[in-house]
């Protein structure tokens, strides 16, 4: 499909849309070769960490070549960004990954080059990975510098591979690279939650994100197949201009037209989504990933990986937008796992769960986003998202980092204000600024765009939504500042964690000496195997074990890769509120992302005009109207709906968890749980809603009884009839045995019995 | 490629028994290791004779060595695209079997690698047979150097499981002969002599007698199936007949468990592929349904079963079970898709299953135990091998970008494709039986499948480290603590190969892939699927004046008529 | 009539043998008695030379049968006399060699054993040459009686008196039941000839049914020799004798008689013919058909019932003897499959598919198998407390023999996995020929029985497999036989088996033998010719084919 | 049932012109009755005796059936086959007797009884 066909070209600028894809994506240009090293260094990082590992290097030198090659590897993003002509779309081909072939028609080849494709999308989700990952390394050079050694080289291989991945994931020209990224990025993910692996909760919690990822995974498999099935292809370039028939069938309302098989792919692909941004029901294994180092959950579990399920969505939004229920679900998910996971956020002590909810609960906006047809709205949130929530768990980390682990918001206070702590304290105010949506932050515009489009967007109670997005904004300020007023500010007082430096991986080198086997035992008395542990590792589990010299425990302030890459980040968040009037070529509400977003596959309309009158007819019913708000630009009302709700859920936090708060464990917030049915939802949301609890009953057990009844199955039924057959030739024999009586007589009377009979039956056969 | 390397293949492992039993049994090993690197040599070389631009047809085109002309009986033998692959897939397992034994194999050496060396000659003579009489005796054959592996070298209970092995594999094998049997009299009898060249005769050259068993009426087209069936679902093992390889696999000495999980199951699926369907394809078809039900049941029902063992082996003996669920219903799904990937599926689960068995038998020798409530946390203690078990674990769960991946995609996706309904308006699907309900189903069997390898993991190299009560290693063994060299250079190739196959697989799909579309079409022409009985115009195309055909505005209009 | 002397020359080689070897054993010399087995090892393969160069008997009902039939005698009565040696006079022998006795003819049996064992092999090639009832009913006869003493004074224990009344009185019976049977199908065919009996039936057959004094002959000829291969209902006897009997004599029991009784029922089978409707009794149109009806189901249930009653039974042994005794029982039952199914009418397509060839096959590779077998036995032995060594026949008398008699190890391996049908050892090919000829005859459900029975056969031949291949010898190599000819016999015939690459032109032979047999009824020629011509035109490829 | 027994008499009728006159009235079927009773007297015997001697005797009986039918059958169809068949059978007969005193008195040794259902050691 290298050529227009002019036909098909006349039938689409007939249309009058979707030229940005089709017309580029027929004429697909080839992509620089420099390109194909965005995923290729850090793979390339990744050999030489093994490398590394195996010559036992034992200083911080896997940390410098992983910084150098990401820090390259942004740099050529950048480029690519600075090649990426208007409009344009390539497509480089490293190599021909899978081909299988059974006829020379359309559809009868599976063609999976692992080959990359660059658009503005690609562009702009690389940029802000390439320089997170840059950034985080750098972070995570000094934050995981106790377990030099084979642990570090672990830890940056990992994260290099986690890289690699990432940029396969977005930059794939097909859904099956893809999809190869998506299960990549799951791995390293894996590999790093479970990077203490001693720790059972650890170990729990990576089996338990792989495995809830790899229920998505299927559903994303199953629309990769469908996508195949019904298009015939799995290559953008391909795929998309197959999709315009539709897309003007649905803008000329005639829905019907549209096969079910179609409508049904993009429902199968947002099962992946739903899995990989943690949203409802699969959301539950993020806050249990946060178990992994604090650079990972910031990269991975923050600021890129959950991402993925967004980028999925906008990459196919033209699918998406030819199916009835899609986007519907999509909006409803979204904005369901917002409240959900903000109201969890609210009840919970521990802040780096507060900030996994958190990120659960910006996910639902970003689908919501996306949803309201307002992908620009999404894409833009994602980016802001991840430079405001990078900093904060980076922040969160070094708090962690610096108090042997301490993560409780009731242990800890006024952290801002110790010594060499400022530039942590001032990159988490600016931070949980960008959160709560705190007026002309960048996650306030982000936010903006979302919610209002909530209340111009026809769809099946998108007004309601609305509201719930809003009340969740406030929500989320609550909860923000309530971390910051406990931690960073307020009398200074802490209590330090149970472990010395972050985890108790360097431990081991001290203590190798004295043996492994009593150590084992002692865990063995500690805790159960893994599969047998409740889901969810506690604050309180951990609290248990005291830790051993309390009077001796100075907090270790962070060091100069940590404040530096803090602080960057920081500023990087301010500045992102400046992308929303970059380079302003759109209306004011587009921004540099708008400019981004109408390059690419997600792209709504062409270029800035006609926005809503293209608006899909199917969610209008009839006649597309002019959205507004109490009879304004939604936009403009917005601004100061959200940033009243912003401010009161600041105020509330305040009032709560600061004003006249003398010590770390108690504020005024304890007060207000003596009120009984606040401290029952208290109970009920710090529990996470038992949702953990209601997939181990409803889900898990059962399973498991299932399992143990098939093995019985198998081992007495199935198992058992084969040696039933097997011994009913034994039992057979013990039956015909006696006739071996040994007395001649009787073998005798047999022998003319049989006779007998033989003779008596031809006798009947002969009649 | 010639016929005598083929010959040489077969021939070479029988004189290296010979020459082990002659040596003393202090040079066995060597000898049997050399032997086996001398035939991964010459299989490499026969592959790169092999015209692999032609590799749907058999070569070399002609090979006739006469071994019983009383019976019409030759040694005829060749290999397309497929046989070549799991040529090489046997051949490069023998030297790791032999090298992975060297330590845990201590009295009656001799016997070991001679059996061990004559088992790959059978193995072999399996896959290039072109006499249906040779591929049996081949088949058969191997049921008693594994026998005596198992009976010998396995564990506490091994005399009950290589007993059960035997007679269950036997059983069913005896009567895929009967089925045979049958074709080659229907040929001789029931085919006029101008019919095809062959017929009339009592031939037993596959090529003939293909030709001859489509020509069966649907009745007995069902019969003959049904009876190959039996006996090549058993090897399989397919679900209801599996119950004998947990047993077999668990009492297995290391190397008789990576020959039975690499080679030997798929002696089954070979034979599925090579003989029940073409021989019988209006049978497969209408079988598909019934036997892809079977597959996946036995996905889903052995990966649960998994799930709650304890013995580690067993588990991976369990997964086997589950994973050539996978493996058959690509072959059911009788599209390239589904096949391609089934063979491909031979050849990744015998490298990363393989592996995984030479896994636990490397930690076997230096516990003592299988049970992952005795061991775990072995990463503290063992990260090379750690390593390599995570590795091989995530290529057996399908993790893209490994080989696993590749193949169970393929399947998946060759089931999903294979839907008469689809057929009409979706130009990506294929005449077919099965379609999404089966595939969807299996799906299931790839979150299983990640539950249950890493639960595996989660026990056994995560965690705090585990040993067994009094476990000492000064005193157990003479091994290192983790993988030694020789244990390290046994599983790099594996996992080569694991790399290699998940991110280059196109040269070996390209291999395969002519002499499966040769065997898909033949069952699509012969097994009457739909759209090959009537070609409609169910698929509406036009071709543009560049001469691009352009399906995509035809689709919905197709699609709007369901 | 001196074409009849050339036909019977291999007889009267093997008679005049016997009376060499009678006179022989009875000389005072212990060196000249000693040769009484050379020289019939001698006279046997004279006359297997002179069998294999026997001409075609026109008159006969197999006219090519006793080329192959008396040779395959011959060859295995070979590796029966190098079993033989020893198996009586040896304690007497030792005792004279001593010193402590005087020779006394009186008291030796060596010449008549000797002497009775090559009279019975005179028997069976009798059978093959025999052309008429009182013929085949003498040969039978000639074949039993000795056999019956050698059963009873191969050892002097009370076991072979035991085997010796049992095989006797029983084998008198199923005598008399055949020879009533015999009488009852010359009254009904008013002839003994078995040709002239053919032409009878035949043309009874198309006159409305054959007679039902002729049927009820036949009936009771094959029931009664039921008894010489072993079948159901008259296999009883079979287990207490081998196991009774001196391992070398079962040996010879378990081919000589068996060998003797297929010959004789496949003689009158083709005399009945295998060109009946199916169904029905009378002849087929297209001659394409099966035996009569009764005899059909009687021979099927017959089949059946042996094959299952012998694996099932064999199962639970512990006697190796009593093992073999019920696999040879089994053996029957295969072997009676491909005698139903008879030599198919499409012989001219291809040999494989004559039943009666692949019974003579089997016959042949079972007693050389078999023998194999049976020389583990005879040659491992316990001493006794009475100073005569008695053989060990336990089951776990063979652990750890591959350690440590190796050769009687690998002896048993090989001849058990061959009589287990294992490819691609002899038994597999002789099996095979039993699938394709029971096959071509469209008799698949036999022949699925047969494999299941294969199966539950394998168990018990795996213990023999297993046991002294895979286990740990316990205690001491057990004690072995001073008779350096029966190990020599093993190791042939598990040479033989394994050597199984060539038996190409024994299996020719074998189809040779049964070719033309039963389908030349003059009545059908016409018939089956027009049929052969109409199957070759009728059969076009099935309509889906050729899209 | 009954046209088995027709097409029996249908073959049996001619026989009575063949006889003799002065055996007019006894026909095949009689020669026929008394052989297969002798025979199945001997059967009967051989079952329900116990003493060797005896019942080897009853299988003579039985091989003397058959002679019986044989000669009836010889003279049904006036050749000499089935009365020369007779001669043979005496001979075997004969010899079967020589050895089945041979061997009674040898088993006698063995067991000092005669009693066929002493030996049963042998089973299973």
């Amino acid at each position: 499909m290298q050529t227009t066909t002019p036909q098909l070209a006349e039938t689409i600028g007939a249309l009058g849309l979707g030229a940005a894809d089709t017309g580029a994506a027929l004429e697909v240009a080839t992509g620089p070769a420099w390109a194909m090293l965005i995923p290729m260094l850090p793979l390339l990082g990744a050999a030489i960490m093994g490398v590394c590992a195996i010559m036992g290097v034992r200083s911080k030198l896997p940390a410098w070549i992983t910084v150098g090659l990401l820090g390259f590897s942004a740099v050529l993003a950048a480029a690519m960004y600075a090649w990426l002509p208007e409009n344009g779309r390539a497509v480089s081909v490293a190599w021909e990954w899978i081909n299988v072939s059974w006829g020379d028609e359309p559809g009868q080849t599976l063609k999976a080059n692992f080959g990359f494709y660059i658009d503005s999308l690609t562009c702009l989700w690389m940029l802000f990975v390439t320089l997170l990952a840059t950034l985080i390394a750098l972070y995570a050079s000094e934050y995981m510098s106790h377990d030099l050694g084979a642990g570090y080289c672990r830890f940056f291989a990992a994260f290099n591979l986690f890289v690699f991945s990432m940029a396969c994931l977005v930059m794939g020209d097909n859904l099956l690279l893809l999809f190869l990224g998506w299960e990549g990025v799951g791995l390293c993910s894996y590999l790093l939650i479970g990077y203490h692996y001693k720790k059972h909760s650890a170990v729990f919690a990576a089996k338990k994100a792989f495995i809830v990822n790899r229920i998505g995974d299927l559903g994303l498999l199953l629309g990769v197949f469908l996508t195949f099935v019904h298009f015939g292809t799995l290559e953008y370039k391909d795929l998309f201009p197959m999709v315009q028939p539709y897309i003007e069938a649905m803008r000329q309302g005639a829905v019907g037209d549209i096969p079910a098989v179609v409508q049904l792919i993009p429902v199968l692909l947002m099962i992946g989504a739903f899995g990989k941004s943690a949203q409802l029901p699969l959301f539950v294994w993020l806050p249990d990933a946060m178990e992994g180092p604090t650079p990972v959950s910031a990269l991975i579990h923050a600021a890129t990986m959950v991402t993925a399920g967004v980028y999925l969505i906008a990459r196919m939004y033209p699918l998406f937008l030819v199916s009835e229920w899609a986007l519907p679900i999509v909006a409803w998910v979204g904005g369901l796992t917002a409240l959900v996971a903000a109201t969890i956020a609210m009840a919970q002590f521990d802040i780096k769960r507060i900030m996994a909810y958190s990120t659960v609960s910006q996910l639902g906006f970003m689908f919501c986003g996306l949803a309201f047809l307002s992908s620009v709205g999404g894409a833009f949130h994602v980016v802001t998202h991840a430079f405001f929530k990078a900093t904060l768990f980076l922040c969160c980390g070094a708090v962690m980092h610096g108090f042997a682990g301490q993560l409780d918001l009731r242990k800890l206070s006024g952290v801002s204000f110790m010594k060499g702590w400022g530039i942590v304290g001032i990159a988490m105010f600016i931070g949980c600024l960008n959160l709560a949506g705190f007026p002309f932050t960048a996650g306030y515009f982000s936010k903006d765009m979302i919610l209002a489009e909530a209340f111009i967007t026809p769809g099946p109670g998108y007004q309601f939504l609305g509201v719930i997005l809003l009340l969740t904004a406030g929500i989320t300020a609550y909860y923000t500042f309530r971390v910051f007023f406990r931690v960073f500010v307020g009398p200074k007082q802490f209590e330090p964690g149970d472990e010395l430096h972050g985890h108790d991986g360097h431990i081991d080198d001290h203590h190798e000496e004295h043996g492994s086997a009593s150590r084992a035992t002692e865990a063995d008395e500690g805790h159960t195997p893994g599969d047998h542990e409740p889901m969810g590792g506690s604050v309180e589990e951990r609290g248990k074990k005291t830790h051993e010299h309390p009077e001796h425990f100075h907090p270790h302030a962070p060091g100069w890769a940590i404040n530096g890459v803090l602080a960057t980040l920081a500023i990087l968040s301010v500045l992102a509120a400046a992308l929303y009037f970059f380079p302003g070529a759109d209306k004011s509400h587009k921004g540099w992302a708008g400019g981004m977003i109408s390059g690419s596959s997600a792209a709504l309309v062409v270029g800035g005009e006609a926005d809503h009158p293209t608006r899909l007819a199917a969610f209008v019913g009839a006649e597309p109207e002019q959205g507004t708000l109490f009879g304004q630009d939604p936009h403009k009302i917005m601004y100061y709906v959200s940033g009243v709700i912003g401010f009161v859920g600041i105020a509330i936090a305040f009032a709560l968890h600061y004003a006249g708060r003398k010590e770390s464990e108690r504020s005024a917030a304890n007060n207000l749980l003596q009120v009984k049915p606040i401290r029952t939802a208290h109970r009920w949301a710090n529990a996470k809603w038992y949702v953990d609890e209601l997939y181990d009953f409803a889900l898990r057990k059962p399973l498991w009884a299932a399992s143990q009844i098939f093995h019985l199955i198998d081992k007495l039924l199935i198992d058992g009839l084969v040696n039933l057959v097997g011994y009913l030739p034994r039992a057979l024999g013990k039956g015909v045995r006696p006739s071996q009586s040994g007395v001649l007589h009787s073998y005798a009377a047999a022998m003319a019995g049989g006779l007998a009979v033989i003779l008596l039956i031809v006798l009947l056969l002969s009649l | 490629m010639s016929e005598s390397i083929l010959h040489v293949l077969i021939l070479l492992p029988i004189a290296t028994a010979a020459f082990i039993v002659a040596r003393p049994a202090g040079e066995a090993k060597t000898v049997a290791l050399w032997g086996s690197l001398i035939s991964l040599v010459l299989g490499v070389v026969a592959a790169f004779q092999f015209d692999w631009s032609n590799a749907g047809a058999m070569q070399p085109e002609v090979s006739l060595v006469p071994w019983l002309p009383a019976l019409g009986l030759s040694i005829s033998v060749g290999a397309d695209g497929v046989s070549m692959m799991l040529v090489l897939l046997t051949l490069l397992l023998g030297p790791i079997c032999v090298a992975a034994s060297f330590s845990s194999i201590k009295h009656r050496v001799k016997t070991y690698y001679a059996w061990l060396t004559v088992l790959q000659a059978a193995m072999v003579g399996v896959f290039v047979a072109r006499d249906i009489l040779l591929f049996y005796v081949c088949f058969e054959f191997t049921l008693i150097p594994m026998f005596v592996l198992i009976s010998i070298y396995g564990s506490s209970n091994r005399k009950a499981a290589a007993t059960k092995f035997f007679l269950y594999t036997f059983t069913g094998s005896i009567l895929a002969l009967a089925g045979l049997i049958y074709v080659i009299w229907f040929n001789a009898t029931r085919m006029p002599v101008e019919a095809f060249a062959g017929a009339g005769e009592w031939s037993f050259q596959i090529d003939t007698l293909r030709q001859a068993a489509v020509r069966m009426s649907p009745t007995e087209q069902g019969w003959v199936f049904a009876a190959m069936l039996l006996g090549f679902a058993v090897k399989v093992p397919l679900f209801p007949v599996h119950t004998w390889l947990p047993l077999a696999h668990t009492e297995a000495p290391t190397a008789g468990s990576v020959i039975l999980a690499g080679v030997l199951l798929k002696l089954g699926t070979y034979g599925l592929y090579r003989f029940a369907i073409p021989f019988t394809p209006i049978a497969a078809v209408d079988f598909a349904p019934f036997i892809g039900l079977l597959a996946v049941i036995g996905i889903v029902f052995a990966g649960l079963i998994c799930w709650v063992q304890d013995d580690v082996k067993k588990l991976v003996a369990y997964s086997s079970v589950s994973h050539l669920g996978f493996c058959v219903l690509g072959l059911f799904a009788l599209n390239t898709m589904g096949q391609s990937g089934s063979v491909m599926y031979m050849i990744n689960h015998g490298l990363s299953t393989g592996a995984l068995f030479l896994l636990i038998g490397m930690v076997y020798e230096r516990y003592h135990t299988r049970s992952m409530r005795e061991l775990g946390g072995l990463a503290a203690k063992m990260p090379v091998w750690s390593f390599f078990m995570v590795f091989f674990v995530m290529a057996s769960a399908g993790l893209p970008g490994l080989n696993g991946f590749i193949s169970e995609f393929m399947c998946l996706m060759g089931t999903f494709q294979a839907s008469d309904t689809l057929a009409g308006s979706s130009i990506g699907a294929t005449p077919g039986v099965l379609g999404p309900v089966f595939a969807i189903l299996a799906g299931t069997g790839v979150v299983i499948g990640a539950m249950y390898l890493l639960m595996m993991t989660g026990k056994m190299v995560w965690g705090p480290l585990r040993e067994p009560k009094g476990h000492d290693h000064h005193n157990h063994s003479e091994l290192a603590d983790d993988l030694n060299a020789r244990e390290i250079a046994v599983l790099t190739p594996l996992a080569v190969l694991c790399l290699v196959l998940g991110l280059f697989p196109t040269p070996v799909l390209k291999g395969i892939e002519a002499p499966v579309n040769d065997t898909v079409r033949w069952v699509q022409e012969h097994g009457g699927l739909r759209l090959y009985r009537d070609p409609a115009p169910a698929r509406v195309t036009e071709l543009s004046p560049a001469g691009v055909v352009t399906p995509e505005l035809a689709a919905p209009a197709a699609g709007g008529e369901r | 009539m001196s074409s009849l002397l050339v036909l019977l020359a291999p007889e009267i080689v093997l008679f005049i043998t016997t009376c060499i070897v009678m006179i022989v054993g009875l000389w005072p010399k212990l060196e000249v008695r000693s040769l009484a087995m050379p020289i019939a090892g001698m006279g046997l393969l004279i006359a297997g030379v002179l069998a294999i160069n026997t001409p075609a008997n026109p008159e006969s009902i197999l006219p090519n049968i006793i080329p192959y039939a008396k040779a395959m005698t011959a060859g295995v009565g070979l590796l029966l006399v190098l079993l033989l040696a020893g198996t009586v006079d040896r304690s007497y022998e030792a005792a004279v060699e001593r010193g402590e006795l005087r020779f006394n003819p009186i008291h030796t049996n060596r010449a008549e054993f000797f002497a009775f064992f090559l009279f019975s092999l005179t028997g069976l090639m009798l059978c093959a040459s025999a052309t008429d009832l009182i013929w085949l009913f003498l040969a039978l006869e000639l074949v039993s009686l000795p056999t019956y003493v050698m059963a009873t004074i191969s050892t002097r224990k009370l076991r072979s008196q035991e085997a010796g009344v049992k095989y006797f009185f029983l084998g008198a019976l199923g005598a008399a039941i055949f020879l009533y049977g015999f009488a009852l199908l010359y009254g009904g065919t008013g002839t003994t000839n078995l040709i002239g009996i053919r032409d009878a039936l035949a043309e009874q057959a198309a006159s409305g049914g054959i007679n039902p004094i002729a049927m009820a002959g036949i009936i009771l000829s094959l029931i009664g020799i039921s008894f010489k291969i072993a079948a159901v209902p008259m296999h009883f006897y079979t287990a207490d004798v081998y196991q009774g009997a001196a391992a070398p004599v079962s040996a010879m029991l378990a081919f000589v008689p068996k060998t003797a009784g297929f010959i004789a029922m496949m003689g009158i089978l083709a005399a009945v013919g295998w060109q009946y409707a199916p169904g029905g009794e009378t002849l087929a149109a297209d001659g394409v058909g099966t035996l009569p009806r009764s005899i059909y189901v009687t021979l099927a249930a017959i089949a059946v019932l042996t094959m299952t009653v012998g694996n099932v039974l064999a199962l639970l042994q512990r006697s190796i003897k009593r093992l073999l005794a019920y696999s040879s029982i089994a053996h029957t039952g295969y072997m009676l499959v491909a005698l139903i199914a008879g030599p198919s009418i499409a012989a001219e397509a291809g040999i494989t598919s004559n039943g009666l060839g692949a019974v003579l096959f089997y016959l042949l590779v079972y007693g050389v198998t078999n023998i194999g077998t049976f020389a583990v036995v005879a040659c491992l032995e316990r001493p006794q407390p009475d100073g005569e060594a008695d053989e060990l026949d336990d089951l776990e008398d063979l652990r750890g023999l591959c350690r440590t008699r190796p050769v009687l190890g690998w002896v048993m391996v090989i001849c058990a996995l061959g009589l287990l049908g294992l490819p691609p050892l002899l038994g597999f090919w002789a099996k095979f020929l039993l699938f394709t000829s029971a096959i071509s005859a469209g008799e698949i459900a036999l022949v699925v029985i047969l494999g299941l029975n294969s199966a539950i056969a394998a168990f018990y031949y795996l213990k023999l497999v297993t046991l002294p291949l895979l286990e740990e010898p316990e205690g001491d190599a057990p004690a072995t036989t001073p008779f350096a000819s029966r190990t020599f016999a093993g190791v042939l015939s598990a040479a033989l088996v394994l050597l199984a690459i060539i038996p190409t032109g024994i299996v020719d032979a074998a189809m040779e033998a049964a070719d033309r047999a039963g389908t030349i009824v003059p009545a059908n020629i016409e018939a089956i010719e027009r049929s052969i011509t109409a199957e070759a035109l009728r059969d076009e490829p099935t309509p889906i084919i050729d899209r | 049932m009954v046209s088995t027994f027709a097409s029996m008499a249908d073959f049996l009728a001619p026989a009575q012109a063949s006889f003799p006159e002065g055996v007019g009235s006894v026909t095949l079927a009689h020669y026929l009755f008394v052989s297969v009773a002798m025979f199945t007297m001997g059967l009967i015997g051989f079952l329900t005796r116990r003493n060797l001697i005896i019942m080897f005797l009853c299988t003579e009986m039985m091989f003397q059936a058959a002679g019986i039918a044989l000669i009836a059958f010889s003279r049904f169809y006036l050749h000499h086959t089935g009365q020369s068949f007779v001669i043979f059978v005496l001979t075997v007969a004969a010899a079967e007797a020589a050895l089945a005193l041979a061997l009674v008195v040898l088993l006698f040794r063995g067991r000092e009884s005669l009693n066929a259902d002493q030996w049963h050691s042998l089973k299973g």
